[in-house]
């Protein structure tokens, strides 16, 4: 009888190492993308933002296929990289509204805020994760056209001429996009900071980007003032970026200077994630 | 308690009284789930407790008797009427709700007073204070009811329940959340009120509350009504099985000897200071264990029925077990 | 070793004393964390998981300050909140795993304690289910697994039985002692039902309003003999046999006591031989029944009827 | 317990001062107040800057784009639809309805009451920055009257509808902000019969009939654009106070 031992019962111990707080925010951000596109969950939770991305890029890959059957007669219609982020804004304007503040309300209704906070996770690290996948996510949006336009144009001989070249241009490409994501990110998750109701955030997401953008238009083309009023508009200003990395201006922006874009960019990016670190400094875990 | 101006048919038992709250053959489904199944009783005054485990249809039979929900099929009846179809019984009936939701930005003293206007008291805020007092509630608290902790949102639904002197309570889960010095209190209000021939309906999940609760129980299984009555009675009902008992005792072994010999226990098994008898006459062993005892000189420290309290009845009931 | 140790520990909120000046020594084992809704209990709970600075005093878990080592000490630690709210469209499995790699396990080794964690408590085939359609039982275990996965030191669960009927609040005591004593798991546990935590927990540690009311081993706290409680059932041919026992009881000089809503009494007497005599005897001469005779112990109940008055 | 204490009732216009009172409480939150009054505020200010203006070609014609474009498009509906909507859907979805259901007192005062305080939070939020923003932008005394008239009347038609909203269906909020925005934005410009099932055809008109400047979907005469929508908020308060007889209460 010697020989008789009881196997497993189902439960060890665990002896190898722990990722810690960066595998953590890893893992969370996986978890979050996965979610916001609705990926392992049912079908309908699915069909929203796959929609909202391929509304992003119908007018970019419409706009393409012309300049690319054109060829080198295309040469006035043919968008520069820059344009193309244009092209995609009302799909990442819903995308930030409506898509984005689920990332960080849900996990308060549902608990999974206080289950966080009580692993390696703190309340900083938390909120980087989140930012990284709504970020991330949001920038297929907003690069994703441009940089279909880059590997187009290369295949159509269009493109950059070179390798050094090809890397400048699609750096400046990731840069923009990622750049607009997350001042977009930043505006929407601070704005969902602000109420426990994910309605409440769609509305103020929607006043504060849709309607500043219409307000500050009137003022400059209505009222005929001052250019500068532009620089209040968080859904366009952010837009200048790709512009001036590639060494334009857009028509709205033609009179502003680089650095007070630079300087609105970086306003509206420390609004919003100050009013997001600040308001969950406050909020209790449990 | 004297007979209110609309009265009923009687429904069930023996009509001495007339029942205050009757549910004559109701069944509740939503959608395709039935929650409330076929069931028909009636109570009067006296607190009975209501009891079965989650999603028994404990809190879907408040809300039909309330009236919140019409039945699928079958009449529930408060005082002879349909409360979702009349005005006035809607004031004789005193409903504490299960959900923890209160008007967050009211002081606790205007969220009562305004149950008390919504009750057409005359003298609201006097009424309020009172109720506040019966839950140990300071009436001159300004803080909003959001900022209380459960238990004292519990005592306020509490309060807010009682501040029209109703005739029916409906009280859900009320002991969730309180203290035990709180919740004594509370079962001790209860029982007056009871006492005062009101009908009180309380559910509870903690076999210690309910059985503190009195001894009235209606117990509720898989949407039906599993039993209706004195839950020691009902123990007695359960004649397919032995009862059990532990007796602390030295010298058991003799004890037991004994106790077999005399053919007062069916089986029993003896360990160093105590012994456990399986009986099915109890009353003749309950009868004998003391004069045995002595007789033998046998010191009896303990005689401890192991199945005749509520969580057996309960379990029986519920689990077939 | 004390797994848990605090020093005056406080809490304040403005002009509320949350926590006051906590002297808190808890050991090995299952540990109940008993008081109402309101004493303190979860405001301790995350102070004790690095969630909240205390305003004064200090706090040891596992031998780490959770202020200063908060990350390293959770990674050690599972927590199962009291809310009863979870992902309602997300698979138990794929929740539970998904916590464990937070807690920091790899991917695989998540996956395959997820699935060891769901089957320890009795959700093995329920595993693949959405959280959304699971019974307040159910994801009251859910909680649990997710607390056990990462294979933690000790484990904080906040009312891990509020909401459960009188089976399921069984079975989950059951399941909560098992992993204490087959999984050496220590087990911080609050709840505010006194008659579970008698149940199950080896420690005692009792709060009212934020002030340390007991704490200590269990047995200590209520171990203490003080007479018998005894019930008598009414007999049709006896029908004076109760007043007779009392009597006869109340001659021989014993304190009696009548309970407010039922046939018992109390016998109260320091010499518990006496006393089982006395009622013996008594009851045999009366040819009543007995109902039962207990022990009367002194309960948790009444150490909070003590600090009240 | 005696046969007078059973008999007790609360009068029907009773019972609508303390539900009025009760949802006035709940609704004023200071978030949203703040968060309005500051749409508001940018409102106005956008409106005084075309009022000051000297650059503009037609005055008339800016400041109507002005109020119908911000103020009748975004501000009024979406203060609307805030309140209305969380008037008695809020209470239903958190379970304090019980609280003014199970009382001895008729259903309609509970709906009236709760929409007048809808209307009460929601008029001064809009009506004021629209009438300010009104005599800033310079449009003449025809526009103040058209817009604070045009005002009152959205706010009791929408407040109505969104609180009808609000007792149908969950996520009332965003049900109302597709209608808005979906509806009232895209489809109403597609057709005569989506454009009489918006409100914002009916403002719309009631301004251009007041000042003559064209808008879209601005083609009625004064008379049904103000009775046609207070027609629809009396439809929709009688279907909500139906709704409340023969919901389920949690």
């Amino acid at each position: 009888m010697s020989d008789a031992r009881i196997l497993d019962r189902g439960y060890r111990a665990y002896e190898g190492s722990r990722s810690g707080v960066a595998g953590a925010v890893r893992s969370v951000a996986w978890h979050t993308v996965r979610s916001i596109l609705g990926l392992g969950r049912k079908g309908r939770h699915k069909v929203f933002p796959v929609v909202v991305i391929v509304i992003g890029f119908v007018p970019a890959v419409a706009f393409l296929a012309i300049a690319i059957l054109l060829g080198d007669f295309g040469d006035e219609v043919r968008p520069e990289y820059w344009e193309f982020f244009n092209f995609s804004v009302m799909a990442a304007l819903v995308f930030t509204a409506l898509v984005a503040p689920e990332a960080i309300v849900r996990d308060r209704r549902d608990g999974m805020y206080a289950l966080y906070l009580s692993t390696p996770l703190t309340r900083p690290t938390y909120l980087l994760a989140k930012v990284i996948a709504v970020a991330g996510t949001l920038s297929i949006i907003t690069a994703g056209p441009a940089l279909l336009a880059f590997l187009g144009y290369t295949f159509q001989g269009l493109g950059p001429e070179g390798v050094v070249d090809g890397i400048w241009v699609g750096a400046r490409v990731v840069l923009a996009g990622v750049a607009i994501s997350v001042i977009y990110t930043a505006v929407s998750l601070g704005a969902s900071s602000l109420t426990d109701r994910r309605a409440f955030a769609s509305v103020a997401v929607i006043l504060l980007m849709l309607g500043l953008s219409l307000a500050t238009a009137l003022m400059v083309d209505a009222a005929g003032m001052t250019e500068s009023l532009r620089l209040l508009d968080p859904l366009g200003t952010p837009l200048e970026i790709p512009a001036r990395l590639f060494g334009n201006r857009t028509v709205e922006y033609i009179d502003i200077g680089t650095l007070p874009v630079v300087l609105a960019n970086l306003g509206w990016l420390l609004l919003g994630a100050g009013t997001l670190v600040y308001r969950y400094r406050r909020l209790a875990a449990v | 308690m004297t007979s209110p101006p609309m009265t009923s048919p009687p429904v069930t038992s023996p009509p001495v009284t007339s029942p205050m709250v009757s549910v004559t053959n109701v069944s509740k489904a939503f959608g395709d789930v039935v929650a409330v199944s076929d069931v028909t009783f009636s109570v009067g005054p006296g607190v009975t407790a209501l009891l079965g485990p989650n999603g028994a249809g404990k809190s879907t039979l408040f809300r039909l008797m309330c009236g919140l929900t019409p039945p699928s099929q079958g009449t529930v009846h408060v005082f002879g009427v349909d409360a979702r179809r009349n005005r006035e019984v809607r004031g004789r009936i005193g409903l504490a709700p299960q959900q923890d939701a209160l008007f967050d930005r009211l002081s606790a003293r205007r969220f009562v007073e305004l149950a008390a206007e919504t009750h057409a008291i005359a003298d609201p805020t006097e009424a309020a204070a009172r109720a506040l007092g019966f839950v140990d509630l300071d009436p001159a608290e300004a803080k909003p009811v959001g900022a209380y902790s459960k238990g004292m949102r519990q005592r306020v639904k509490l309060a807010a329940a009682l501040v029209n002197d109703p005739d029916v309570l409906i009280l859900d889960e009320p002991l969730t959340g309180l203290d035990p010095v709180q919740r004594n209190r509370m079962i001790r209000l209860f029982h007056d009120l009871g006492d005062a021939g009101k009908c009180l309906l309380v559910s509870s999940h903690v076999l210690d509350e309910v059985a503190r609760l009195g001894s009235d129980v209606l117990v509720i299984a898989q949407g039906r009504l599993a039993a209706a009555g004195d839950y020691r009675a009902l123990r007695s009902l359960m004649d397919d099985r032995p009862h059990r008992i532990r007796v602390v005792a030295e010298q058991p072994r003799a004890l037991a000897a004994a106790l077999l010999a005399r053919s007062l226990v069916d089986g029993v098994s003896v360990a160093t200071d105590q012994l456990v008898a399986d009986t099915s006459d109890v009353d003749a062993f309950g009868r004998a264990i003391a004069p045995l005892a002595r007789e033998l000189g046998v010191r009896l420290r303990e005689v401890q029925p192991l199945d005749d309290d509520l969580e057996s009845v309960f379990r029986y009931l519920v689990e077939r077990r | 070793m004390s797994i848990i140790s605090t020093a005056g520990l406080t809490v304040q909120f403005g002009a509320h004393r949350a926590l006051d000046a906590l002297d808190v020594h808890v050991e090995s084992g299952v540990t109940g964390l008993v008081g109402a809704n309101g004493a303190g209990k979860t405001t301790l709970m995350s102070i004790l998981l690095g969630l909240r600075r205390p305003s004064a005093g200090n706090a040891t878990v596992l031998g780490l300050d959770p202020v200063t080592q908060g990350a390293e000490l959770r990674a050690r630690v599972g927590y199962a909140p009291e809310r009863n709210v979870l992902p309602e469209d997300m698979p138990a499995s794929d929740f539970v795993k998904h916590l464990a790699e937070v807690r920091g396990m790899p991917k695989d080794e998540a996956r395959t304690r997820a699935s060891d964690a769901l089957w320890l408590v009795g959700l093995g085939e329920e595993r693949f289910r959405a959280l959304g359609t699971m019974s307040t039982g159910q994801r009251q275990r859910v909680k649990l697994a997710q607390a056990v996965a990462a294979d933690p030191s000790l484990v904080f669960l906040d009312e891990p039985t509020d909401g459960l009927d009188p089976v399921q609040r069984d079975e989950m005591l059951t399941l909560i002692r098992e992993i204490s004593t087959n999984f050496g798991i220590d087990v911080v546990l609050s709840s505010h039902l006194l008659e579970e935590v008698e149940r199950i927990c080896d420690h005692v540690v009792a709060l009212d309003a934020g002030r340390l009311v007991a704490d200590g081993p269990l047995a200590e706290l209520v171990g203490n003999d003080e007479g018998v409680t005894v019930e008598l059932v009414e007999v049709a041919d006896r029908p004076d046999a109760t007043a007779a026992v009392l009597a006869a009881l109340r001659e021989r000089g014993f304190d009696v006591r009548l309970h407010d809503r039922s046939a018992a009494f109390d016998v109260v007497a320091d010499d518990a031989d006496r006393v089982a005599d006395a009622v013996r005897d008594a009851v045999a001469d009366s040819g009543a029944r007995i109902g039962r005779i207990v022990r009367r112990r002194r309960r948790l109940e009444d150490l909070f009827e003590g600090a009240r008055s | 317990m005696s046969a007078g204490t059973s008999m007790r009732v609360v009068e029907p216009l009773r019972a609508l001062r303390l539900t009025y009172r009760v949802v006035l409480a709940q609704l004023v939150t200071r978030g949203r107040l703040a968060a309005l009054v500051l749409v508001g505020a940018v409102v106005a200010a956008v409106a005084a800057a075309v009022g000051v203006s000297d650059e503009i070609d037609d005055p008339l014609e800016a400041a109507v784009r002005v109020i119908a474009d911000l103020g009748f498009t975004a501000l009024v509906p979406i203060v609307a639809l805030v309140f209305a909507t969380a008037a008695l859907g809020d209470l239903r979805d958190d379970g304090t309805l019980v609280y003014l259901w199970l009382r001895p007192m008729d259903r309609w005062p509970v709906v009236a009451g709760a929409w007048a305080a809808a209307v009460t939070v929601g008029l001064p939020l809009t009506v004021i920055p629209l009438g300010v923003a009104s005599v800033l932008v310079d449009g003449g005394g025809a526009l103040v009257g058209a817009t604070v008239l045009a005002g009152v009347v959205a706010v009791i038609a929408y407040s109505a509808l969104f609180l009808l909203a609000g007792l149908l269906v969950r996520n009332a909020i965003v049900w109302g902000l597709a209608y808005v925005l979906v509806w009232e934005g895209i489809v109403a410009g597609y057709g005569n019969i989506p454009a009489r099932m918006s409100v914002r055809g009916y403002t719309r008109s009631i301004i251009t009939s007041r000042t003559g400047v064209d808008l879209d979907l601005g083609d009625l005469s004064l008379a049904p654009s103000v009775i046609v929508p207070l027609v629809a908020a009396a439809v929709a308060l009688l279907l909500a106070a139906r709704r409340l007889r023969s919901m389920d209460i949690a």
